[in-house]
């Protein structure tokens, strides 16, 4: 059921999506709508008969920023995206890497049963100021269990979890900052990620994938979601960006002219282990 | 008769310090121990971390990774780039289960023909002492 | 075809038994929430009470990554390693539904085609395949849409039906499944035929696969597959969990001295899957991949092939990320395309 | 040797390499296995797989004709990871070889026919195969034509083979390079394939057209074809997918019902109009 909140907040995003499309200001709203059973699935409203489909509550946890990268959904014009903190965090990161534009799209957040719209850089900032990343207490317990142990017993925990990896890329897949047209496991001149789904091509893939999204990852965990076979994967991104907040004091997502933390650099950077 | 252990080595270094202190080290006739096999990069900006995975996977026991000290780089920002990287690296890897004494990082110039001598004969010395490395090995094409 | 009574307590026995009888016994085990066919070690830790398995059982015919050749230049000689030489252990699969037994059949049909393919054929010889009808089900399963049913003893060596609480109706189907009875009978007991239709599930079945064949073969150019695609993000889950899907990569890892050429599960989700090394790709977009995985499975394999290729498991919509439900993309598919 | 395994290649000497244009090189290979080359025998449009060993296989057609049985040829562009390692093997080197797959060009039907060859950069290999069959088996057919289009002059390859057949009293060579691409030297026509197609105006009478290039020029090849009077059943031309198995398993090379490894590459024009097009 319903809370009454939820409701109201539901209420308000159709008349905000309604008046966006009437008004030819955005002309796909990406949201949530009902998917399988108690599933939410991602919906992409385009003309006002269809808004009745949105659907606000605590369902809505992929991130839909992935789609603004989708060619098909692109063509559509001007989207306007239903962000849940995340999304916006991913949304910031994606305009510090200038992938996209604040102008390029309308971004709305629900708060309180009222619709949000954040139409600049400033504003999106703001709203990522004033909504931490909040994990379930469970992951930061992993990761200190993880850091806890001893170094052979990290490598047995995780060559047992990667050993399911038969690498269908829904990582990637349906993470956001994962945006490059050939990925670097499609490159092949030369072949830096083994193909196949061996030990040590799964460690290559998921290192590779921990690196690349060191500094870039805004812990949204949709790549844990998404994992078929139930890895910790956002184990390891997680870690990579809490390196970067702990050695750089750099926050993806924070900022939207932030540069990026591993083509940057300060001469005043430290470390203890350079000979 | 078993034969003791050599550790395999593999330094990736940049042309303008290290390669050059390390000839320094030879003309200079200061002896140190041979089982280091020395790449040649430009800078220690293009020291691609998955090399240093290729290398573990392809047999090494241990890698160095040298280049100019900061703000000594020929490319004035090459090693600043890389030293980012490696900070980060280096915790993943440990934070995955790879024990990183087996990786060392160094600033060498071309002017520290003993430096480098130190710095192989101390990976030599710690890798010896850590065995060959089983982890890396035990993660083969084989293992499904 | 011979058929038993078998309690609880004697199937665990009888899968200890075989354990030690040289063949690895593959049954469901969970790794946290999900299932997978795992090498039994210790029998207590098979799970019994599931609807499906996370992963698919075709790891046993064609795994997710395998060495086809391996070579090596030693003194400037090439030498060839053929690994269909190598020999495949005797292996048992426990626990597999009715969907998967077919699945596995038609997996090895499809590879014994034309040019038969001595890995998979190898593999299907050496493995002999308990399953286990259903009792369960959810709302993402269809296998009476797409040609099997919660007892369906196709593929199958040797069928169980749970009949009452503790005890498993028997049904031995096939030579394989009659010696793996005939080599442990201190465990099975003699049984009156049973009617296990009472014991099994009613599966609707919500649609025609033969009426989805004759709808796809005039809806290439139908509107339908753009906005059905959507929310496809791309990935090969679906894929890579489906007991069917059969598409390959073949890569050469190593270097040039030494090394093997494999082949590993592909998807045709991946934009990669047919781009041409000149950058053209005949399916560019998301909506083309999801045209061919459905009309692959749905029309083009049933109309040339007269093979479904889909069993209707359910595993492909309960892993996608996205909430890409076939079946549901299936009863829209035959709601509203016509037969051209 | 060859084995039950379908993936174990042929081992094959490179024997003779020649550059046919700027990337494009053509191996002449010999089995390594004397049982291997008894053993072996292919029809003129089929294909194999060539591989380098760590780094993979890659698909082309068998250039050379099936009636010269002591090697095969074939011909390719360096363009990915497997082309360009095969680009860098020298002269007595060892390569993979695994086929013939695939199916055929019908030239025992076409016997007492007229032959029209239309050819585009690249894809006169495939060609070659069939135009080398059939000049050996001469008398079986009635005239044989090949027009064979360039984007430059210096993109022709096969240019001695060229020679030789614009010499040959028993059959007609055209040579085009498109606008742009000549040089001073060059005495063949400038202009697109399907436009000197058109001016040539080859009679359809008892003939078989055979298209293989680039697909802008099968695209406009074909109306031009069948303004001659040409019929879907009397156009050919040999596709190409990405592949991986070469025998209808993995997948990559589907389009619609067909395998393009398998129940192609040679496809009537009729039969290409039931497919879709993604290829």
């Amino acid at each position: 059921m319903l809370s009454t909140d939820e409701r109201r907040a539901m209420h308000a995003l159709h008349q905000k999506a309604k008046e966006l499309l009437e008004s030819g200001k955005a002309k796909v709203i990406i949201g949530y709508g009902n998917g399988t059973g108690d599933k939410a699935r991602p919906v992409f409203v385009r003309s006002v008969n269809e808004i009745q489909q949105l659907v606000w509550d605590q369902r809505c946890r992929q991130n839909l920023a992935v789609y603004l990268f989708k060619p098909e959904i692109k063509k559509m014009g001007t989207p306007a995206i239903v962000a849940t903190p995340v999304v916006v965090r991913s949304i910031v990161q994606l305009i510090a890497e200038r992938q996209i534009k604040s102008s390029g799209l309308i971004t709305l957040t629900v708060e309180d049963s009222a619709v949000m719209e954040l139409a600049d850089d400033a504003s999106l900032e703001a709203y990522v100021a004033s909504h931490p990343v909040l994990f379930p207490p469970h992951v930061n317990k992993e990761i200190d269990s993880l850091a806890a142990m001893p170094v052979e017993k990290r490598f047995a925990f995780w060559q047992e979890e990667l050993s399911r990896c038969f690498k269908c890329y829904a990582c990637r897949s349906s993470c956001p900052l994962c945006y490059c047209d050939r990925c670097i496991t499609e490159c092949n001149q030369p072949q830096w990620v083994d193909v196949a789904p061996h030990a040590l091509g799964n460690f290559e893939w998921h290192i590779n994938r921990a690196m690349h999204l060191a500094g870039r990852c805004v812990q949204c965990g949709s790549c844990n979601i998404a994992c078929p076979v139930g890895i910790p994967i956002s184990l390891l991104t997680i870690e990579a960006t809490r390196i970067v907040e702990r050695e750089f004091g750099q926050y993806a997502g924070t900022q939207c002219n932030a540069p990026a933390a591993l083509s940057s650099f300060r001469v005043e950077d430290k470390e203890t282990f350079i000979l | 008769m078993e034969t003791p252990f050599e550790p395999k080595i593999v330094a990736f270094v940049c042309n303008w310090c290290t390669y050059a202190g390390a000839d320094l080290t030879g003309t200079s006739r200061i002896k140190y121990a041979t089982n280091v096999r020395i790449v040649r990069f430009p800078c220690t900006g293009r020291i691609d971390y998955n090399l240093l995975l290729k290398a573990f996977a392809q047999g090494a026991d241990g890698v160095i990774v040298s280049g100019c000290h900061p703000n000594d780089c020929h490319y004035t920002s090459g090693n600043f780039h890389a030293r980012r990287r490696w900070i980060v690296f280096r915790q993943m890897m440990e934070y995955m289960g790879v024990d990183m004494r087996r990786v060392k990082f160094a600033w060498v110039s071309a002017a520290e023909g003993a430096k480098w001598a130190e710095v192989v004969n101390s990976a030599v010395a710690d890798i010896r002492e850590l065995g060959p490395s089983e982890a890396f090995r035990s993660m083969t094409r084989d293992v499904a | 075809m011979n058929q038993y009574s078998l309690s609880h307590e004697n199937l665990l026995k009888f899968l200890a038994a075989l354990g030690t009888s040289g063949k690895t016994v593959y049954a469901p085990q969970r790794k946290g929430e999900k299932l997978f066919f795992e090498p039994v070690e210790d029998v207590r830790a098979v799970v019994f009470d599931y609807v499906q398995t996370t992963e698919s059982p075709k790891k046993l015919l064609f795994p997710k990554y395998q060495k086809l050749i391996s070579f090596d230049l030693a003194e400037g000689e090439l030498h060839v390693k053929d690994h269909a030489t190598t020999a495949v252990p005797e292996r048992v699969l426990f626990g597999c539904r009715p969907c998967d037994a077919s699945a596995l059949q038609r997996l090895a049909d499809f590879f014994a085609r034309d040019i038969s393919d001595t890995f998979v054929a190898q593999r299907q010889k050496a493995l002999t395949v308990i399953g286990m009808s259903c009792i369960k089900t959810d709302a993402d399963c269809f296998c009476t849409s797409a040609g099997t049913s919660p007892g369906d003893s196709t593929g199958s060596d040797i069928l169980l039906t749970p009949i009452e609480s503790g005890r498993y109706f028997v049904e031995c189907l096939t030579e394989k499944g009659n010696a793996l009875a005939a080599s442990n009978k201190e465990f099975f007991e003699q049984s009156t035929p049973v009617d296990k239709e009472r014991y099994l599930p009613k599966i609707e079945k919500t649609f025609s696969h033969e009426e989805i064949a004759r709808k796809l073969a005039g809806a290439f150019g139908n509107e339908i597959w753009e906005n059905a695609s959507l929310r496809c993000i791309g990935c090969g889950a679906c894929a890579f969990v489906c007991p069917m899907c059969s598409c390959f990569d073949i890569q050469d890892e190593g270097s040039y001295k030494n090394g093997d050429r494999v082949r590993c599960w592909d998807s045709c989700a991946f934009s990669l899957f047919t781009q041409h090394t000149s950058g053209h790709n005949p399916r560019p977009i998301q909506s083309d991949r999801w045209r061919q995985r459905v009309m692959h499975k749905f029309s083009y394999q049933p109309q040339q092939y007269d093979l479904l290729g889909c069993v209707g498991c359910g595993r492909c919509s309960r892993a996608c990320p996205a909430d890409m439900n076939l079946k549901e993309q299936l009863q829209d598919i035959a709601a509203r395309v016509e037969v051209v | 040797m060859q084995t039950a395994n379908t993936y174990n290649p042929y081992l094959m000497r490179i024997d003779k390499i020649t550059d046919e244009a700027p990337g494009v090189k053509t191996f002449q290979l010999k089995f390594t296995d004397d049982a291997d080359r008894e053993h072996f025998s292919f029809r003129a449009g089929q294909f194999g797989e060539y591989s380098v060993f760590g780094e993979g296989e890659s698909t082309f057609c068998i250039a050379s004709s099936p009636t010269r049985k002591e090697y095969i040829e074939c011909t390719f562009r360096q363009a990915g990871r497997v082309t360009s390692a095969l680009a860098r093997k020298e002269e007595g080197d060892v390569i993979g070889f695994r086929g013939p797959y695939g199916n055929i060009f019908p030239l025992e039907e076409w016997k007492g026919k007229n032959l029209l060859f239309i050819a585009g950069g690249i894809a006169l290999p495939p060609m070659r195969c069939v135009i080398w069959n059939a000049l050996d088996t001469r008398d079986w057919f009635n005239n044989v034509t090949v027009l064979y289009g360039a984007r430059s002059v210096a993109d022709l390859v096969y240019k001695h083979e060229l020679d030789e057949w614009g010499n040959r009293s028993d059959m007609k060579l055209v040579t085009t390079v498109d606008p742009g691409g000549e040089n001073p030297e060059w005495k063949g026509k400038v202009g697109f394939v399907p436009k000197v197609l058109e001016d040539l105006a080859p009679s359809s009478e008892n003939t078989i057209a055979i298209v293989c290039g680039p697909p802008v020029m099968i695209k406009y090849s074909f109306p031009v074809l069948a303004k001659l009077g040409f019929t879907p059943r009397t156009m050919f031309t040999t596709l190409e997918n990405r592949m991986k198995c070469g025998v209808g398993k993995c997948g990559h090379c589907a389009v619609g019902s067909v395998y393009v490894c398998k129940d192609g590459p040679v496809f009537t024009y009729e039969q290409l109009q039931q497919l879709p097009a993604e290829y």
